[in-house]
């Protein structure tokens, strides 16, 4: 079969971010009835040549074509009207108002400025339906709805759009695997219907599954594209960043020691977790499996002491004794753990401030007397830890919020090791980073437990935490419900052990399952 | 009830009159207080007790807060009540509900609006200072002053305006005006147009304002400078010290406090002018009794002004009115 | 209609079973004291409602501001301005209508200033408004000539002298007309937030401003049209005030804006944006009122009547956000 | 200290030239005016300085709490209650030392119980400090007497009555002694802002508070921390305000918060928080006053000056942020 002509063309498209450039002469082409993988690490321009098409951005240089004719929007409702649609990176949705309320923002239907509600409501709900949602009432204010059901909210306004063209930045990253499929089936109606779907993600087995062409940007420029069937993972990963990586999963040689932190029937407030127990020992890294809404943020909260506990008994050697679970972070820190949210931007880091404040911020102490500041000495010590980890940055002093994911990630990780930590939380750590950057983090993890830390290391990505760990914990319903080691598990053991023996649903995990999870029932197992 | 006052413990009647005074947080008003309970006081029989209820607005300029007090008063259902507007229209039409409920009204202090009664407001009496002769008095206190610090040289004055809209300190403005025009055509007026703002602290700043623009400006030193209430005065009074300025330029405040009553003591204050707001409380509420009780009232009585100076300060009846007693 | 209107009814049933305890409270101690309740009383509602129309109907503007995300410091001194507007246009020979239009247009006016500084300049907009606060009082003072505009009996007709009067021949079915001009306008908001593109658009942008400028709203135009609305309410306030006081001060409205604001947010505005309606807004002012009342009644004094109401607004919003929490 | 301290000096450098701008352009018309300048003379600077000391020492405390993502609303009538305190322990026979003392601490205690109620009520700082903005004036009225309190001259000692004074024999090194006691002030705050523990978990808090939190900064008492510290230099401006009038004044605080909030704005601070420093702000109280005094040397009427301050309150932030948004 012939590749049909394009529908969207981007031709030498090009933008500066004051210094940085974040797009360099990239060309672009996207067909209908096709998916589009746009590819490339972290900071690569991917979002950026998204927006420009969907007129959020506008281009420095270069020029669009929309099926043949020439396409430059003034803005975001002249790319809507013209039938490209996109659902960003983050969730844009306006939490207090109603589902059909967001879905219709920006083009509501009015008679004399007064809504007409029941044609608003019947679109919305036909829009839904196609995406397998149609019992979701749609006066529920958004704020209210799980993360996974606000991204169908998302979807279904290009849905119900009829948009030409779709893009979609990184959809699956917070999506649970049923819903992540029910997607991969709208993928399959739009390209249908004769829509040209470009499909931004970094995880590549997704990518195979779903897309049929491919295009790689490598630092503001377009460094390859053609048809998946033609290449191998290594031959994209070398695309990605320029150089063949051998290892995508590093393994620093570690034996592990003595239990240092010991979990014992652990029970959160809310009764998440519930009766977990576990022990790390020094020189391990421990991997936790699990569904979405598990639970496994819930653990490392609760034994971090950023959530109430219920009851349950922490120890961590170092210190000896036992910590108070209600002790907070303060004293977690105090005992030697540290952690890493899954949440970078809004908790993890201090946009607005300088990486050396975000780095020594949990440690002050050796850098001050008696609450005394030495002002080098923060400054000294994030540029040694900015080297240790290969931080791309200006130097200690430059705002956070303006590094790439991957190094953001690094500085939040760098506090870990300012803080001397010897139990390392780490929940998600490698979502949203680009390969180089993941392939970083898994070595600094193996030179922890190298060094005599333990690695409690909490992912939904199921081949890194099988690759890296030593150990693998599954945990389902707020409860751990396996641990072993990690030969022992295959991806379909760890399936069948997160959704429960007694479930119908492990069968319908795949061979190439790790992208996500899946989910035991489509209704989200604990609302917010 | 507010500030309720027993006199008098199983009188067979009791007779309630609310006070409202424009603001409850300068001395004055105190005194007015002190005259109404004197009066109450006195008043009151075995057979009738009479009762003051006193209450005023959260702010001394908020006169829709004071509607809200005589307001708030009529629903309570008092006898009587004596009012020191805050605003001589705004509170037009709060006394003429007054009046249609049947309720007296004396006003005190400052004046309603002259043509209230056609709006129905109906008053018994207007119990005040001829605040036009005290203005006079400022005036001619001060050309005195100022004749015997400066001697030749042509005097200049600064007035400092209170508050627009505020009819007894407008009064004040134009009394001291007119005094200086007729009987002291040698008396520059420098500066008539400034206001000095409603509390001390704004007073401070812009008489120090004023007099640094004077000095630097137009190369002369005002020889004397009338502010026309105690809270402005107070403001200029250190503003003068400030700049070291009181042995040059004369001044004249028009009602006392503490600190001002020890400026005339130490020459820094060449006069006061003083009002009787004691007697101001109790011939107020002797006025409304007597209307209760279906005697005749003069509609305007005049509770008189004097000029305290450092010569007359000894004597009684200026004493009496530089330290009047307060309710406590 | 029905499920929009039981939402906000909902949204402000927290309020509402707020101001019913806070009433039943006040009329149980208030019976307690006297025997019988003054407070809860046809005529006390009356004079509770005619003082708080301005702010009622300040507020309601206030509350499309607070909805989209916004704030607005200047209100209190725009709400002077027109009111002196007003009066300067009757002093000038208006007609009554002529002058209450003007005085609207000055609102919608100065609150479209309001937003196209805050759309155009990146500014927050309590920065913004902390601006044109003081440069509202300042053109208010030129207008005025730096004094309160009294247009004069005669000039006022009573369909706009007696807006907010209590007296029996003013009444309108038992309310002072004013009354039903809040209502209308309460309605009139209420439709504009619920049932219009405008409404969704104003919400979308105080809820998620970044998702309403992708979806295609045009967040500089809804901005400037909120402030232009909420200064259009803010005119109508301002003629309201003119019916208490017959006059327009340019120095009333200062302070103004923290009561109107304070009753948006006891009525569960949110200052985080995409909160809030006119009927809550409308239980806001009526629980302030309330307290004033009922103070008032109990012999409150004026310190006390000010602690308990900074402490309810306090509780009142604690106990609002603690029922969100919970997901009530 | 050397690069902490440049950042913070680079931080104020668009204030500062924008005080130099405003300062050359009044200098200049004022020379045009006259053909010198009594604008820039060292006397003037005096005057302002002396005039200024209150709203500076509290606009300090204002900008620990707006650098932590707070606001204090009750930052003025907090600072009257605080001069109040001081006036009446003076009255009531305490050592001058002893009061002064007293009014910090009250001035401390204030704002941890702002800190405390918005540390464990959930509530936005704003509503927090609406509330006890009318709570602080009603307990200074408490205090007070509802009336100015005057512990008279014998009560108080030099070093407390001449602090904001400019005669002569005040001065210390050509300034009032105040000035030095807020340049002590502004640099021990500078210091607590950067070069402390403290100071960077009050960034950290402002920031982001969740991070704040992760990071083992206990939020809680940081904010409790915070606007008790705010609050002590609040209580150190009331000590000011009473030295210029040696009164205190319980309702001369209302408004004043607007104005202290102004001055750390202009000087750079964010109400989104995690930014602002003392310098910036004394920038900031240095262009309003030049503001007021300049436009005062040059005649302008009062509004004109309102106007001008508000535009250049929303030129100066907005100048800012697009410095800001463009990398300089
Ligand atoms: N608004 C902006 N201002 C300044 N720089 C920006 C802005 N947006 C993007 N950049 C920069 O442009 C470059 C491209 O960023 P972009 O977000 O397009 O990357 P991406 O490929 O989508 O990365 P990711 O996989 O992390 O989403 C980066 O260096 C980024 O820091
Ligand atoms: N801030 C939030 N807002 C809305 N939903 C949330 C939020 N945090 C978590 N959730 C949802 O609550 C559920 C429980 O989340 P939790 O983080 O405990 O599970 P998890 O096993 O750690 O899964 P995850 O892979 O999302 O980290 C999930 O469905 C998650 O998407
Ligand atoms: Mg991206
Ligand atoms: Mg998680």
């Amino acid at each position: 079969m012939a590749a049909p002509a394009p529908l969207l063309a981007m031709h030498a498209v090009s933008k500066r971010y004051g210094p940085t450039v974040a797009l360099d002469d990239v060309s672009l082409a996207a067909r209908p009835g096709r998916v589009l993988a746009l590819i490339g690490e972290n900071g690569a321009g991917k979002s950026t040549l998204m927006k420009v098409l969907a007129g959020a951005v506008r281009p420095d240089a270069g020029r669009m074509t929309l099926a043949g004719a020439s396409y430059a929007p003034a803005g975001p409702t002249a790319a809507r009207a013209a039938g490209v649609a996109m659902i960003y990176q983050e969730l844009n949705l306006a939490p207090d108002l109603s589902v059909e309320d967001n879905l219709m923002l920006g083009r509501e239907r009015s008679r004399f400025g007064f809504l007409s509600r029941s044609e608003q409501r019947r679109r919305c709900r036909a829009a839904l339906d196609k995406l397998g949602h149609g019992a979701l009432d749609v006066r529920t204010p958004v704020g209210r709805l799980p993360v996974g059901t606000r991204q169908v909210v998302e979807i279904a306004r290009a849905v119900l759009d009829e948009a030409r063209v779709v893009v979609f930045d990184e959809p699956t990253s917070s999506l649970p695997r049923r819903e992540a499929e029910a997607l991969f089936a709208v993928l399959r109606t739009l390209t249908e219907g004769g829509a040209a779907v470009i499909y931004i993600s970094h995880f590549l087995e997704e990518v195979r599954t779903v897309c049929d062409d491919y295009a790689v940007l490598r630092d503001g420029r377009a460094v390859g594209s053609g048809e998946l069937k033609d290449v191998t993972e290594p031959d994209l990963v070398a695309l990605m960043v320029g150089r063949t990586v051998d290892d995508l999963f590093p393994r620093v040689p570690h034996t592990p020691g003595e239990p240092l932190l010991t979990v014992n029937n652990l029970t959160g407030a809310d009764r998440t977790p519930e009766g977990a127990s576990l022990t790390v020992r020094r020189g391990e890294i421990l991997g936790v499996s699990g569904l979405i809404g598990a639970g496994r943020t819930e653990l490392l909260r609760a034994i971090y002491g950023l959530d109430a506990v219920r009851s349950g008994r922490i120890t961590v050697s170092r210190s000896g004794a036992e910590v108070a679970p209600g002790a907070g972070p303060r004293g977690r820190i105090r005992s030697g753990v540290g952690f890493v949210s899954e949440d970078r931007a809004g908790e993890g880091l201090m946009l607005n401030r300088t990486l050396a404040e975000n780095a020594t911020l949990g440690r002050l102490g050796p850098l001050s007397k008696c609450g005394l500041l030495n002002p080098a000495a923060p400054n000294r010590a994030t540029a040694a830890l900015m080297q240790r980890l290969g931080v791309k940055a200006r130097g200690p002093g430059q705002t956070a919020g303006e590094l790439s994911g991957g190094n953001q990630q690094k500085i939040a990780v760098a506090r870990v090791l300012h803080q001397d930590s010897d139990v390392w939380l780490l929940d998600e750590p490698t979502r949203g980073i680009d390969v180089g950057a993941k392939s970083d983090l898994y070595r600094l993890m193996g030179e922890a437990a190298a060094a005599g830390k333990a690695v409690l290391f909490v992912s939904s990505y199921l081949p890194e935490l099988l690759a890296v760990c030593d150990r693998v914990a599954v945990m389902r319903r707020g409860e751990l419900v396996a641990v072993r080691p990690a030969a022992e598990w295959t991806a379909e053991s760890a399936m069948a052990a997160a959704v429960g023996a007694d479930s119908a649903c492990a069968d319908t995990v795949g061979a190439d399952s790790g992208a996500g999870e899946t989910e035991p029932s489509p209704s989200e197992p604990k609302a917010r | 009830g507010p500030d309720g006052d027993v006199r008098g413990n199983d009188a067979a009647e009791t007779v309630t009159i609310a006070v409202i005074p424009k603001g409850t947080t300068h001395e004055f008003w105190k005194s007015v207080h002190a005259g109404s309970l004197q009066a109450a006081e006195e008043l009151s029989t075995p057979e009738r007790r009479i009762e003051i209820q006193w209450k005023g607005s959260q702010e001394e300029s908020d006169t829709a807060g004071q509607i809200r007090v005589v307001q708030n008063f009529l629903t309570r259902g008092v006898d009587g009540i004596v009012l020191a507007p805050n605003d001589s229209g705004g509170l037009v039409d709060a006394v003429a509900d007054a009046a249609s409920e049947g309720v007296p009204v004396v006003i005190f202090d400052s004046g309603l609006d002259p043509a209230a009664a056609d709006a129905g407001a109906e008053t018994v009496s207007f119990v005040a200072t001829d605040n036009f002769i005290g203005g006079r008095k400022a005036a001619a206190r001060l050309a005195e002053a100022m004749a015997a610090a400066e001697g030749d040289a042509k005097p200049g004055v600064v007035l400092l305006r209170y508050k627009a809209g505020s009819e007894s300190t407008e009064q004040r403005e134009e009394g001291f005006l007119a005094e200086l025009r007729e009987n002291h055509p040698d008396v520059e007026i420098l500066s008539a147009d400034q206001y000095a703002g409603t509390t001390p602290e704004e007073s401070l700043a812009n008489a120090t304002q004023v007099l640094q623009r004077f000095e630097s400006e137009f190369k002369i030193r005002p020889g004397g400078i009338f502010a026309v209430c105690e809270p402005n005065a107070d403001g200029v009074h250190r503003a003068l010290k400030e700049l070291g300025l009181t042995e040059e330029v004369s001044f004249v405040a028009f009602d006392p406090n503490e600190t001002l009553v020890a400026g005339l003591k130490d020459g820094s204050v060449d006069g006061i002018v003083v009002q009787d707001p004691v007697g101001m409380g109790d011939k107020a509420v002797r006025a409304l009794i007597a209307h209760l009780d279906g005697e005749g009232v003069e509609p305007r009585i005049d509770t008189g002004v004097l000029i305290a100076t450092p010569e007359n300060l000894k004597d009684p009846a200026v004493a009496a009115l530089l330290a009047p007693p307060r309710a406590e | 209609m029905t499920t929009a209107s039981l939402r906000s009814v909902l949204a402000a049933a927290g309020p509402a079973l707020a101001l019913v305890g806070i009433v039943a409270g006040f009329a149980f101690f208030d019976w307690q004291q006297d025997g019988e309740s003054t407070f809860l009383t046809l005529r006390n509602l009356r004079v509770a409602i005619g003082d708080a129309l301005p702010v009622a109907v300040a507020a309601l503007g206030m509350t499309v501001i607070i909805a989209a995300g916004g704030i607005d410091l200047s209100a209190g001194t725009m709400l002077a301005l027109c009111a002196v507007v007003l009066a300067a246009a009757l002093k000038a020979g208006c007609s009554a209508g002529t002058a209450a239009l003007l005085a609207v247009a000055c609102g919608a006016a100065c609150g479209a200033l309001n937003g196209v500084l805050i759309a155009s300049l990146g500014v927050v907009p309590f920065v913004v408004t902390l601006g044109t606060l003081g440069a509202f009082e300042g053109a208010a003072k030129i207008v005025a000539d730096e004094t309160t505009v009294r247009p004069g009996r005669d000039a006022i007709p009573d369909w706009l002298g007696r807006l907010t009067s209590i007296q029996g021949d003013s009444l309108v079915l038992g309310l002072p007309p004013g009354a039903w001009v809040l209502l209308v306008l309460a309605l009139a908001v209420a439709a504009v937030l619920r049932l219009t593109v405008f409404g969704r658009h104003l919400y979308a942008v105080g809820s998620n401003e970044k998702t309403a400028r992708l979806c295609g709203v045009s967040v500089g135009w809804t901005k400037v049209a909120v402030y232009a609305l909420g200064g259009l309410l803010t005119g109508a306030a301002g003629v309201m005030q003119f019916a208490q006081l017959n006059a327009g001060n340019p120095t009333s409205g200062l302070g103004m804006e923290l009561k109107i604001i304070a009753a948006v947010v006891i009525g569960g505005g949110s200052l985080a944006g995409g909160r809030g309606g006119a009927f809550g807004t409308l239980t806001g002012v009526a629980i302030v009122s309330a307290i004033e009342s009922g103070g008032f009644q109990l012999g409150w004094s004026n310190p006390v009547q000010q602690i308990a109401l900074g402490a309810i607004i306090v509780a009142a919003v604690a106990a609002d956000r603690a029922r969100a929490r919970s997901g009530g």
